[in-house]
């Protein structure tokens, strides 16, 4: 690339690719230690039971086993992102059928997994708990019996098998009285399983004093390591948590898998252990998306103004809490989306069930709260004979308006995303659309939607090496959303150095900055303004040696593109980043450090506007914004639905790399049409009976359009690095609901349960 | 210098003495089925007669009487490619097209396919439409069965111990449509259910063959089916009629692709949009 | 996994419970069933082995009868494990007896089984597609062995 | 027992038994861990390697079944001038994002174009139904398709 080559905004190609095509990039499963044992872990046949009692000498008659550990081998340390429910390995009692029970390091896997299966456990069974309902009846059997002693980092609520609780509410309710249609509706989803192609796994080697560096797959070291430590009873400085490359994680990698094990493994041996989860252990061990059941009403004027949304939901948390709690309010804070309303109120309860943890899955409750609210906004133009996306447009959130609770927005590009949208699916000649064969129904509809970037905390340290080359360390996991490549252009733009001047250190919690996670649509943006801060340090020390160096004023020196510092103005008076350097290395100043630290401090509800109750973020992020149109195919003798054609609009602020940004919305939205139509975990009695890919079935090359098209709009955000904002969730937001909406348009049914499979469409069809 | 339990004998009837006398014997075709259970631990073979080392188990040869041998170690890719299976055996080749993806169709056989007989898998209907016979070997020598009584039960078939499938015999292709309609919730997965047809035309008038899988533990078919399409191969009445038959021959369950109920509704809808499909066909010609 | 069906036996009630609950007879019926074994009149270990495709599943059981209200409810658990416990099967069965018209008898089962391990992961769809056969083939077992029984 | 196996041109020689896979021999013992292990149930197709020029799944093909073929794994295709134009064609369309479903993406991908010089895009995405991915939504990855296909026209 050319020194004056602009960095953000180049379509550049991935930091790491050559090494991806070329078959070297090495995940979690690659690595391999010099007397490395292999790791396995019994799962519990029980969703609810307690553990009376193991026998364990089978197992450890096993050739080649090093050791066989169980409940009583860990302390009673509790671990949880929001609730410290969560033992390492199940203790005293199991919660989910799958559940690890005991665990084996052996010379060889195939020893291991035969150990693990010899270890003998007698149980006491207990009435298992497999739906909310069931959970919240009266008589219910507690899952958590000693909930109430939990630590928790907010007001949960906590009581029985009530895990969380959640409720926002704005406005005046007398709202609904002005109201000239309200639609109301029971909306229900499933969960879906997040399918990273790379299965969950952890490598673990302790080192004379027994200090463990622990590579995993994960998409925070820092969460690796606080997990870790909590549920071992170990200090965060014993470990050092590392990251080979990633093979995609959508949120099932971001909170703890099977590293905690691997640890306790290694301690127990004295020798490298590694765990690699088998595919159908990666369904039934970690965690999948939520589902919801849902009651929405909306109201609105005659003229299609929206007035009010009321939503009340009922979240299955599985076994433990995870990120479920977080999950709850998000999808209440996302729940009125994009629009204006005179009054919304969001509340919802979470409970525990003898499931597997639900936990962090792309949209973060987001798209099951607007598989309903969309689809009520469609209802309503439907009744009111209005273009749907008019009746959006007349009450989208304009700029200066605040988020439901009060939250401050920065840009909103929306207009221009339903702009841009209706103009490329030619949306006003929509109803001309031909079927491409007899026997078929088409239709096209659309959907809004927003998604913040941003929570919690995040640094960057900016070094310039004595060559005046640059190591820029951020601790953020590039789980293949491309952050790495990103956040090199951001430094590279804001130093005006070639992109190849500019090289990542891996996330190592020995050495980078902390970084909460790659989570939340957050690290471009977050990080990205600790890097741009960071890097704007390293350009005060840059000019404070120029102006010695040049004998000038610092304020009268620019950098210029290629590594250089000169006097405004003047051509030829100019040093380079390398005599700078070497300058500060060898003889004045030391060498030249930028670091930055932040917390994403904007408050989430402002308490004169809005009333909130046990909401687990006081701060949230900035709001990007979307806005999604398809073309759909129903057919008529199977009721199969297919999707020709897509739109898919986000405002991302800026695009640091346009090509990771559309990589982002056509990923996000193939993921979301397996949502729609047809992903979902089901369970036979007590146990997952599709936990193999035979049985799930994900969209493959021929069942995802290849006319997916995404459509950048850039509405700066202020604070956001070079005015990004994120863009890994918002695509996969209201592809349900959109879908739903061109079904209903097509058959004039409404559907309120996911996922779309031709079974619920042909008896929707047949009104069977 | 292979490894112990693994055989790769020259002849079927090597193979087929030592699938008798070798106890815990399984033979290996593709692998697509046998190695995908070994690696799920359903499968704990403790010798493996591997058949590729036998030169008439592969390739598809045309016979005298004009119809066509497709020998077991025949990759689904290949039939899937082979232009003689015209007219009516079309429903053949267009079902081995169905068949999962392209990579799987290079490993998979036919051979180890109906001798797995998963009846929601795309060949037991398209063998039954179009009229096939599937040849056996044992120890004591070979015999052929009626693809229509070659399937028994879920994942059962006429093989008995120490008997495996040698090939397929196909009568000679007659003038008129073969087609297989597959409804699978994706691309390459196993169908919900499947509906194979062929329409031999000629002076006399149309014959119809019609077969439906996924619906029950062995293809599904009626000869009153078979009858109506045939005597009023044009009419729609005759097609729902036909449809409404198979829908009662069927036997279908829930399981984690559809439910029972769905199978029987989209059984009829199937059936004739499929009847309508080749009489287009024909007409066409 | 929930199994459940139901048949008609040429016979009176009584005989059919007195039957069901012979162990001698029902190792005759029950499909794959290898050895039977009573180990105290509440109490049976048995032997099965089941065959679906390739795979081969040889089972040991500890049936446990848990209620007898004779002649028309036998409720019992079975508990037991495959291979070197590759799977763990555990199951809570009913069977009710209920006259039919001409003196004869229906016979109603219905099992709720759980299977884990390999056959819970990968064999369930099969497995739970077998059990109907397997139950079916039953009902032709102990049909067949007590309408000869009463014929002769 | 040692087996001799033809693997990207020369013959290594492995210690498997019975039931070992290809997949396993070639990432345990030859550390040649282009090929992925996404589920061990020939679906994900992240383990898909060249069997005498036929794309297949090493997941699925015992390693005593392969005595005698020529294997081929994305490692033994980096000189290939076709296996280049794909990869190239990968880096600048943005078709590669975790990477995890890449190696077996660009081996079926070689084996398409080797034998459909010039596919059109539904013949490209059939070509790779066998692949999944779950980050790029397939798009660029077709695109990347056509474009190497395109580059190797003279």
């Amino acid at each position: 690339m050319s020194a004056t080559a602009k960095a953000v905004g180049a379509a550049l190609p991935r930091a790491e690719v050559r090494e991806k095509v070329e078959g070297r990039a090495q995940y979690i499963a690659d690595l391999y230690r010099p007397g490395m044992l292999h790791g396995a872990v019994l799962g519990s046949p029980h969703a609810h039971a307690r553990i009376k009692s193991y026998d364990i000498r089978e197992a450890l008659a096993v050739p080649g086993v090093h050791a066989v550990l169980t409940g009583d081998d860990f302390g009673d340390h509790r671990m949880g992102a929001f609730i410290k429910d969560e033992h390492a390995i199940a203790k005293g009692k199991v919660r989910y059928v799958g559940e690890p029970v005991a665990a084996v390091a052996a010379e060889t896997e195939a020893a291991a997994k035969l150990a693990a299966r010899l270890v003998s456990v007698e149980y006491e069974e207990l009435p298992a708990i497999l739906s909310p309902e069931a959970a919240l009846a009266p008589d219910a059997a507690i899952i958590h019996e000693d909930v109430a002693s939990y630590f928790k980092v907010f007001d949960t609520g906590s009581t029985a098998n009530v895990c969380s609780r959640t409720s926002l509410t704005e406005g005046d309710a007398a709202a609904w009285d002005r109201c000239d249609v309200i639609v109301e509706g029971r909306f229900a989803t499933q969960p879906q399983a997040h399918v990273s192609l790379e299965p969950c796994g952890a490598l673990a080697e302790p080192d004379a004093t027994g200090r463990v560096t622990l590579w995993s797959a994960n998409q925070s070291v820092f969460r690796v390591q606080a997990n870790v430590s909590e549920s071992l009873g170990l200090p965060m400085a014993q470990l050092r948590c590392l990251t080979p490359r990633v093979g995609a994680g959508f949120g099932n990698k971001m909170e703890p898998h099977i590293q905690p094990i691997a640890v306790k493994l290694a301690l127990a041996t004295g020798r490298p252990v590694k765990l690699i989860l088998t595919r159908e252990e990666d369904f039934e061990i970690v965690r999948a998306r939520h589902p919801f059941k849902l009651r929405v009403r909306t109201g609105a004027l005659k003229d299609g103004t929206l007035v009010a949304r009321e939503v009340e939901v009922l979240l299955d948390g599985g076994a433990y809490a995870d990120d479920s709690p977080g999950v709850l309010g998000y999808s209440l804070f996302m729940s009125p989306g994009p629009y204006r309303f005179q009054y919304r109120k969001a509340s919802g309860t979470l409970v525990y069930t003898n499931k597997l943890r639900f936990g962090a899955f792309r949209g973060f409750g987001n798209p099951q709260v607007s598989f309903a609210g969309e689809q009520q906004i469609d209802e309503i133009a439907a009744r009111l004979g209005l273009d749907p996306l008019a009746v959006r447009e007349k009450s989208m959130l304009r700029p200066g308006d605040k988020w439901f609770g009060g939250a401050e927005v920065g840009s909103n590009g929306l207009e221009e995303c339903i702009a841009r949208v209706k103009a490329a699916s030619g949306w006003a000649k929509r109803a001309e659309l031909e079927p491409s064969a007899p026997g078929r129904k088409r239709a096209m509809a659309a959907a809004c939607t927003a998604h913040i970037s941003g929570l919690l905390a995040t640094g960057a340290i900016v070094r310039m090496l004595e060559d005046g080359s640059i190591v820029l360390n951020t601790g953020a996991v590039d789980i293949g959303q491309g952050s790495d490549t990103a956040l090199t252009q951001i430094c590279a733009e804001a130093l005006m150095v070639p992109i190849e001047r500019v090289r990542l250190a891996s996330p190592d919690t020995d050495g980078s900055p902390y970084n909460w996670g790659t989570t939340a649509s957050r690290v471009t943006y977050t990080t990205g303004r600790a890097v741009v801060a960071a890097a704007l340090e390293v350009e005060k020390q840059i000019k404070q040696h120029a102006s010695e160096m040049l004998e000038c004023d610092a304020a009268d020196l620019e950098l210029r593109p290629g590594g250089r510092v000169g006097i405004v103005g003047v051509p030829d008076k100019a040093v380079s980043f390398f005599e700078v350097s070497a300058r500060a290395h060898w003889a004045r100043g030391g060498p030249i450090i930028g670091h930055n630290s932040l917390v994403f401090e904007r408050p989430s509800v402002d308490p004169k506007r809005a009333i909130a109750v046990g909401l687990p973020f006081p701060q949230i992020g900035a709001f990007a914004f979307g806005a999604l149109v398809v073309d759909i195919e129903i057919d008529e003798t199977t009721g199969k639905i297919e999707v020709k054609r897509a739109w898919s609009a986000a405002d991302v602020g800026r695009a640091i790399n346009p090509l990771a940004v559309e990589g982002q919305l056509e990923g996000a939205f193939v993921q979301g049409m397996g949502l729609a139509l047809n992903e979902e975990m089901v369970w036979d009695g007590p146990r997952l009976a599709n936990p193999t890919l035979m049985d799930y079935k994900v969209p493959t090359a021929l069942d995802s359009p290849h006319e997916i098209h995404s459509i950048i709009v850039e509405a700066p955000e202020p604070d956001g690095p070079f005015g990004a904002k994120g863009v890994g969730e918002i695509g996969i937001n209201v592809v349900p609901a959109a879908i739903a909406n061109a079904a209903a348009i097509a058959l004039g049914k409404r559907f309120n349960a996911l996922p779309l499979t031709p079974e619920r469409v042909l008896r929707a069809m047949l009104g069977k | 210098m292979s490894v112990p339990g693994y055989h790769r004998p020259k002849s079927v009837e090597d193979a087929a003495r030592l699938l008798a006398e070798t106890d815990g014997a399984r033979c290996l075709s593709g692998g697509a089925t046998l190695v995908a259970m070994m690696n799920a631990s359903l499968a704990e073979p403790k010798a493996i007669v591997s058949l590729a080392g036998i030169p008439e188990l592969a390739g598809i040869a045309e016979l005298a009487n004009g119809g066509f041998r497709i020998g077991a170690m025949t990759r689904h890719a290949a039939t899937a490619a082979d232009a003689r299976l015209a007219g009516t055996l079309a429903v053949l080749r267009d079902a081995a097209r169905q068949i999962a993806n392209p990579v799987v169709r290079n490993m998979g056989t036919i051979g180890g396919s109906i001798g797995f007989a998963d009846p929601a898998a795309d060949y037991p209907p398209a063998l039954v439409a179009a009229n096939a016979e599937v040849e056996i070997v044992n120890a004591a020598g070979r015999r052929r069965v009626a693809a229509r009584d070659f399937f028994v039960d879920w994942y059962t078939t006429a093989c008995g111990p120490g008997e495996f499938v040698t090939g397929v015999h196909l009568p000679p292709p007659r003038p008129g449509a073969g087609l297989y309609r597959k409804l699978a919730r994706v691309s390459g997965d196993f169908a919900i259910a499947s509906v194979a047809l062929s329409a031999a035309r000629d002076a006399a008038g149309v014959s119809v063959r019609i077969a439906v899988g996924g619906c029950g533990p062995r293809p599904i078919r009626a000869d009153a089916a078979d009858a109506l399409l045939s005597a009023k191969f044009g009419d729609a009445a005759a097609a729902a009629a036909a449809g409404e038959a198979l829908a009662a021959a069927a036997d279908p369950v829930d399981d984690v692709r559809a439910s029972a109920e769905y199978r029987r509704l989209v059984i009829p809808r199937l059936v004739a949009e499929t009847v309508a499909h080749a009489r287009a066909a024909l007409e066409a010609r | 996994m929930r199994i459940e069906g139901s048949f008609v036996v040429a016979a009176p009630r009584e005989r059919v419970f007195a039957e069901i609950t012979n162990p001698a007879l029902m190792a005759g019926c029950i499909p794959g069933c290898e050895a039977i074994e009573v180990i105290d009149p509440k109490t049976y270990r048995a032997r099965i082995l089941i065959e679906v495709g390739p795979i081969k599943a040889r089972f040991n059981l500890v049936v446990e009868v848990k209620e007898e209200a004779p002649p028309e409810r036998v409720v019992s658990v079975t508990r037991g494990e495959e291979g070197t416990r590759a799977s763990v099967i555990s199951s809570n069965n009913e069977l009710v007896l209920v006259p039919a018209e001409g003196g004869g008898t229906e016979v109603k089962y219905v099992s709720e089984v759980s299977v884990t391990g390999r056959l819970g992961k990968f064999g369930l769809g099969m497995m739970k597609k077998k059990a109907e056969a397997l139950g079916a083939k039953f009902a032709e077992n102990f049909r067949g062995k007590i309408e000869a029984a009463a014929a002769s | 027992m040692t087996l001799a196996l033809s693997i990207n041109g020369r013959i290594r020689h492995v210690q498997a038994g019975l039931s070992d896979t290809l997949l396993t021999v070639l990432r345990d013992q030859l550390l040649l861990t282009a090929a992925k292990r996404g589920c061990n149930q020939g679906v994900c197709g992240a383990c898909t390697v060249l069997i005498d020029g036929r794309p297949q799944r090493a997941c699925l093909s015992l390693a005593a079944n392969c005595e005698g073929a020529a294997i081929t794994t994305l490692e033994g295709l980096q000189r290939d001038a076709g296996m280049a134009r794909l990869q190239k064609a990968f880096t600048a369309t943005g078709a590669v994002q975790c990477g995890f479903c890449t190696p077996g993406v660009l081996v079926s991908a070689h084996a398409l174009l080797s034998h459909n010089a010039d596919p059109r895009t539904d013949e490209i995405r059939a070509g790779l139904s066998g692949n999944l991915c779950r980050c790029s939504g397939y798009r660029k990855i077709a695109e990347a398709v056509a474009e190497a296909a395109k580059e190797a026209k003279p």
